[in-house]
């Protein structure tokens, strides 16, 4: 397991509390004022997904949608997301997991190898592949380029998955798992305590690694209701958000951390 | 007249990859999220089963024959000949008549083919679709009418204008039309939004327009759509007593080349596919894949040759909705990696005037899609100069939701 | 797939007239300004020399069966049935798809074969036409192109309007169109309009786009389209092991009735012909003619039944551009006056629930001259209950140019 | 031969001029006027025709469709229009015979028998149907019933017509014969003196019935040359032009009059 996301579970099993991972997309609405966004989210999460962006995801609802293009238009591409991680990371003071959360392409076009080793030197902790399917050889690829080096190779399970996916799901996933909680877009409905409570029981039926949900958390209750079963709650939607609607505003980073520090609120076991 | 029955060949392997012997590339695949995974394996499962079901290919041949009416003839075109040279100096060249096809286009075969089996083996209540010229869902939508099904359509906004008569049509037949503002707000987009909408409504079926999308997609599309190529490649040896010397389909996703070059794959045809090359390749404005400066890439579920810019996908530009698609199917692909099939480009202006030409000197009113084909193919016959070849060229649609723009063309160049 | 030879029955005299054995009223004839009688006997002698010249109908047979597509299916429709109460009560219903034709109605078959022997025959250069749904000039002006001659289009201002795809496409295709402005600004207008315009270039030859005007038009016509009803009948054979037991047909000329009618009269078959009632028989608004008060009237060149106001002839309103005529062709009077063919209206409002009816529930898109019929037909056998029987319903024409307006109703009724 | 017809004839034959015969279409604009005009006509012409107006006419230019219109919004029928003749004879001075022209369905839904009795009951002279064949029962009917009462039965040639069709004209035409002058329609091109002399010599050599040449006849210099070769010059869009004009004009029938008056300048041999 990824060390960072060791120490972060860890720490949070002795607070009896669950973690909370932040998204957002990296260099939406710009580098300068996504690595402020970073910054400030680094004080508030346990973790942070960042998004690389791709013109032709097709998992995000429109908000997710509508940063990755600003993000785009402000020039960003796997280089300079490399390198916003890796100076965020470099001046924040703890050792908040980062991951990069994306599509296959951008790591593919990028070469897997390459990809996988500026993880390495860009500090990155971790990464999420939306499209990756176990049986690609990309997948394939990827999964053990990353485990080379330690980087968590988080990997995605929805309600319609079985159980035989799932295990074979966890046999190349690392530090943590993720479970999509609706069978549909980011941010697109709320999220699913059932389905979540089911994929759980799947996932615990095999494994002990730690369980993130992700896919509607907007809000403490949201969070609360998530953390009575999994280790982590993952919120992108509701960051993006406040993002796209004041992304000239200078108060833009007071909002997301006032936002963030209620969430947390929601973290008690 | 039955339809000649399916012979299985060029087949991907179990995770749906076409591999090139000897770069070992890989083309396909299923880049999708893990929501999808078991809806493709149901649709999988559905397909393998459907073509092994007697009754089921029985009941969806008949329709294919008196609802799509698949029986199209091949017409020999004395008109294009002279344009090429004389018959004397090129050959003989004839038109398949797909534009006569219910619907106007190859489309309806694989639509009402995979309905079909969406309604009597996967059970869907649901059925949803993306389009670029809207034939495709022009046909989606007929298909659900007739058996009662949903059907939602994704739809880029651009194209939505640009073919509002066949979008018209879709919504006439009752499907809910969703339209797309995302980037180029045409085909790509269209797609994407498909494909994030069946995340949504798992227990729908998704049928794809073109030989695209996630395992086993591309094999499935190209194996209803083949229904045309089998039936005129029957038809073109009783016409002339041999397979075709050269075979010309105009290539978007590349459905309309599978349907007529997959059952000639094994023959000594030689198969053209024609892109478009919008305002000029160099330009950069275009609709071309492979001769666009394509790389291997993996987008809408598949890995296949796409044109991008770093690692985003490049915004094609056209006249042809039905071929603004910055890639092709993964098989496409690979048949040209291997070098199956070889590929050819007209401009937008090109096919523009080839519209008109073919309106004033054949009588026909293709899809602006069919007239990049014609133009390229023309050029192609022209320089071979082999008054032995019998060419084919795929007419693949009917124009009649480009006259609009069309007739406008027309009268500003007049 | 041949065409089944055409044999001559029920032929009118050597002056063109049908002669009812009862009351022997005559049908027919040839009433036009002496100028143009030398033409028509020009004509009639192409025609009968055409119909012998076995290279010249070998010739023509290949160009529909590969340019116009005549060979098109028959359809069970299963929808149909159920809404006219179920197969178990009510029998079969079968669809002839001439809509599946290229330019989309059955108006090609007539329009290419007289444009072919004008062509090969009576070599003309100019070939004048009327139009109502511009069905007619759509399939005048393709063969025109293929052909190379020049191609002359009357049409109704109002028409012109209603029916703009068509007419654009007759355009397209490099017809001269002439908008009539007389009168209803409809279809009989335009042929008066045609007519004049060939009094004054006799050597163009004038295609009539129904079995009316003058000998030998209204026989020419129904020789050359009962290619749909010779091929029919043998599908129907094939299928059915029958003939049908009854057939509807929509019927503003005639044209299309006497397609499908003509093979059939001296079968078993009870025959239907459906009018448009328009708003209504009794508001006078309306494109009725046997059903909406006509008497033996002169106009156009031919006797026949015809909706008059004193002696003026009546103004005919439809939604329905095809139906917009005050009279039948002479042979179908004389049919329905010796009982042969039995009558029915549908009004426009029908009409046009049924076309958004066939839409969402049949997964087609008829032109609306087809959804009189369709509508009559249900009513007919719903009334009939007689689940032994094989209903056999034309569906004439496909009606892309009537999705403006049938669009727009649909918006407006929901 | 009709008496009327055989006098003026005789008359313009003792002169050395030929005839003028002047076409308005009945009731056109009202009944009031038309009468008018048509009194007028009769200080001029020769002989008058008077169109019955048919909305559905295959055979005349727009300018006679439009006046066939205005007639038809008057009321025109086939009533009105013989009474319309009856009136107007009966109050000219001199012997003028008078014609009607139409097409075969207003004749035919009258019924022919009747409408040949109101031929002679309303002093009309002779009836010219354009679009009645040779062959049609109808033509046989009429002329058949005509020939009884002696009223004119005058058949239209054309430049398209050959010395076969002529000949079975002239069996069932009476008092005169009308050639067509060119292929077209009414007043839509310049009167074809080739033509006029081509038929003329068809028909000369089978007949000495007197010829009357219509169709593109406008101008002094037009009525000059026809009158070289035939018997009488037919004018009649001329005239409806002016109709058409002036419909309200007060001076209508002095325009009329001095058209006419101009045209008559033609007339010498
Ligand atoms: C008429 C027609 N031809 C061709 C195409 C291109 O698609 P494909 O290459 O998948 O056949 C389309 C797509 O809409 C089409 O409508
Ligand atoms: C599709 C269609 N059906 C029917 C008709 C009616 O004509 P007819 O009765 O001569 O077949 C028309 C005429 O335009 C037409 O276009």
């Amino acid at each position: 397991m990824n060390k960072n996301f060791q120490e972060m579970f860890a720490k949070a099993k002795q607070e009896k509390k669950g973690s909370l991972i932040g998204f957002a997309t990296g260099m939406d609405p710009n580098y300068k004022t996504s690595k402020k966004i970073l910054i400030e989210m680094a004080k508030h999460c346990g973790a942070i997904e960042v998004g690389l962006p791709f013109n032709t995801s097709t998992s995000d609802s429109a908000t997710i949608m509508d940063a990755n293009m600003r993000a785009i238009k402000a020039g960003a591409n796997t280089e300079k997301i490399f390198k916003l991680i890796k100076e965020v990371k470099s001046e924040i003071k703890n050792n908040v997991p980062f991951l990069i959360m994306t599509y296959m392409n951008p790591v593919y076009v990028y070469s897997i190898k390459k990809f996988a080793k500026k993880c390495k030197t860009s500090n990155v902790d971790g990464v999420i592949i939306v499209d990756s399917n176990n049986n690609s050889p990309e997948d394939k690829e990827l999964s053990k380029e990353l485990k080379k080096i330690n980087v968590a190779y988080v990997k995605l399970v929805a309600p319609t998955n079985d159980e035989a996916f799932i295990k074979e799901t966890l046999k190349k996933c690392s530090s943590w798992i993720y479970i999509v909680s609706y069978a549909g877009l980011t941010g697109s409905k709320q999220v699913n305590v059932e389905n979540v409570k089911k994929i759980s029981k799947l996932i615990r039926k095999n494994s002990k690694i730690p369980i993130g949900v992700g896919f509607g958390i907007r809000t403490k209750s949201d969070v609360s209701k998530v953390i009575k079963i999994a280790d982590a709650a993952i919120v992108g939607s509701g960051i993006v958000d406040i993002v796209g609607k004041n992304s000239k505003n200078h108060n833009l980073t007071k909002k997301i951390s006032s936002y963030l520090k209620n969430l947390k609120k929601g973290l008690n076991k | 007249m039955k339809i000649p029955p399916f012979k299985e060949i060029n087949s991907p392997n179990k995770n749906g990859y076409w591999i090139n012997p000897k770069t070992k590339e890989a083309y396909g695949g299923q880049y999708i999220s893990p929501l999808l995974i078991p809806n493709l394996q149901k649709v999988e499962k559905c397909f393998k089963k459907a073509l092994k079901d007697k009754k089921f290919m029985k009941g969806l041949e008949e329709k294919l024959l008196t609802f799509i009416g698949v029986n199209t003839p091949i017409l020999r075109s004395k008109e294009l000949e002279e344009i090429a040279g004389g018959q004397k100096k090129v050959g003989k060249i004839y038109l398949k008549r797909t534009d006569l096809h219910h619907d106007s286009s190859h489309k309806p075969v694989n639509s009402f083919s995979s309905c079909y089996m969406a309604k009597h083996i996967f059970k869907a209540k649901k059925i949803i679709c993306e389009t670029g010229a809207s034939m495709h869902s022009r046909s989606v939508a007929a298909a659900c009418a007739m058996l009662k099904m949903d059907c939602e359509v994704h739809i880029g906004a651009v194209d939505a204008e640009k073919v509002s008569l066949n979008k018209d049509i879709s919504e006439l037949y009752g499907a809910k039309i969703v339209v797309v503002h995302e980037s180029t707000k045409s085909l790509l987009p269209a797609m994407a939004s498909a494909l994030r909408s069946w995340q949504s409504n798992p227990d729908a079926m998704y049928v794809v327009g073109s030989v695209a999308g996630p395992s086993p997609y591309p094999r499935m599309v190209r194996t209803w759509a083949s229904v045309i190529g089998r039936i005129a490649k029957q038809q073109f040896k009783q016409i002339t007593g041999k397979v075709p010397s050269t075979l010309f389909c105009v290539c978007g996703g590349g459905s309309n080349l599978m349907s007529m070059a997959y059952p000639l794959l094994k023959d000594k045809t030689e198969i053209f596919a024609v892109e478009s090359a919008g305002e000029g390749i160099p330009t950069g404005r275009h609709g071309a894949t492979i001769l666009g400066g394509s790389q291997m890439g993996i987008l809408l579920g598949f890995k296949s040759k796409v044109v991008m810019k770093s690692a985003q996908i490049a915004e094609s530009l056209t006249e042809a909705s039905g071929l603004d698609f910055a890639a092709v199917g993964p098989e496409v692909a690979y048949l040209h990696d291997i070098g199956r099939i070889k590929f050819r480009s007209t401009t937008d202006m090109a096919a523009k005037k080839t519209f008109l030409m073919c309106c004033e000197k054949l009588g026909i009113v293709p899809a602006i899609e069919a007239c990049y084909v014609i133009n390229a193919a023309l050029k192609e016959i022209k320089k071979r100069k082999n008054p032995k070849e019998n060419h084919l060229i795929h007419l693949c649609g009917s124009g009649e939701s480009n006259v609009a723009r069309m007739i406008k063309f027309k009268r500003e160049n007049e």
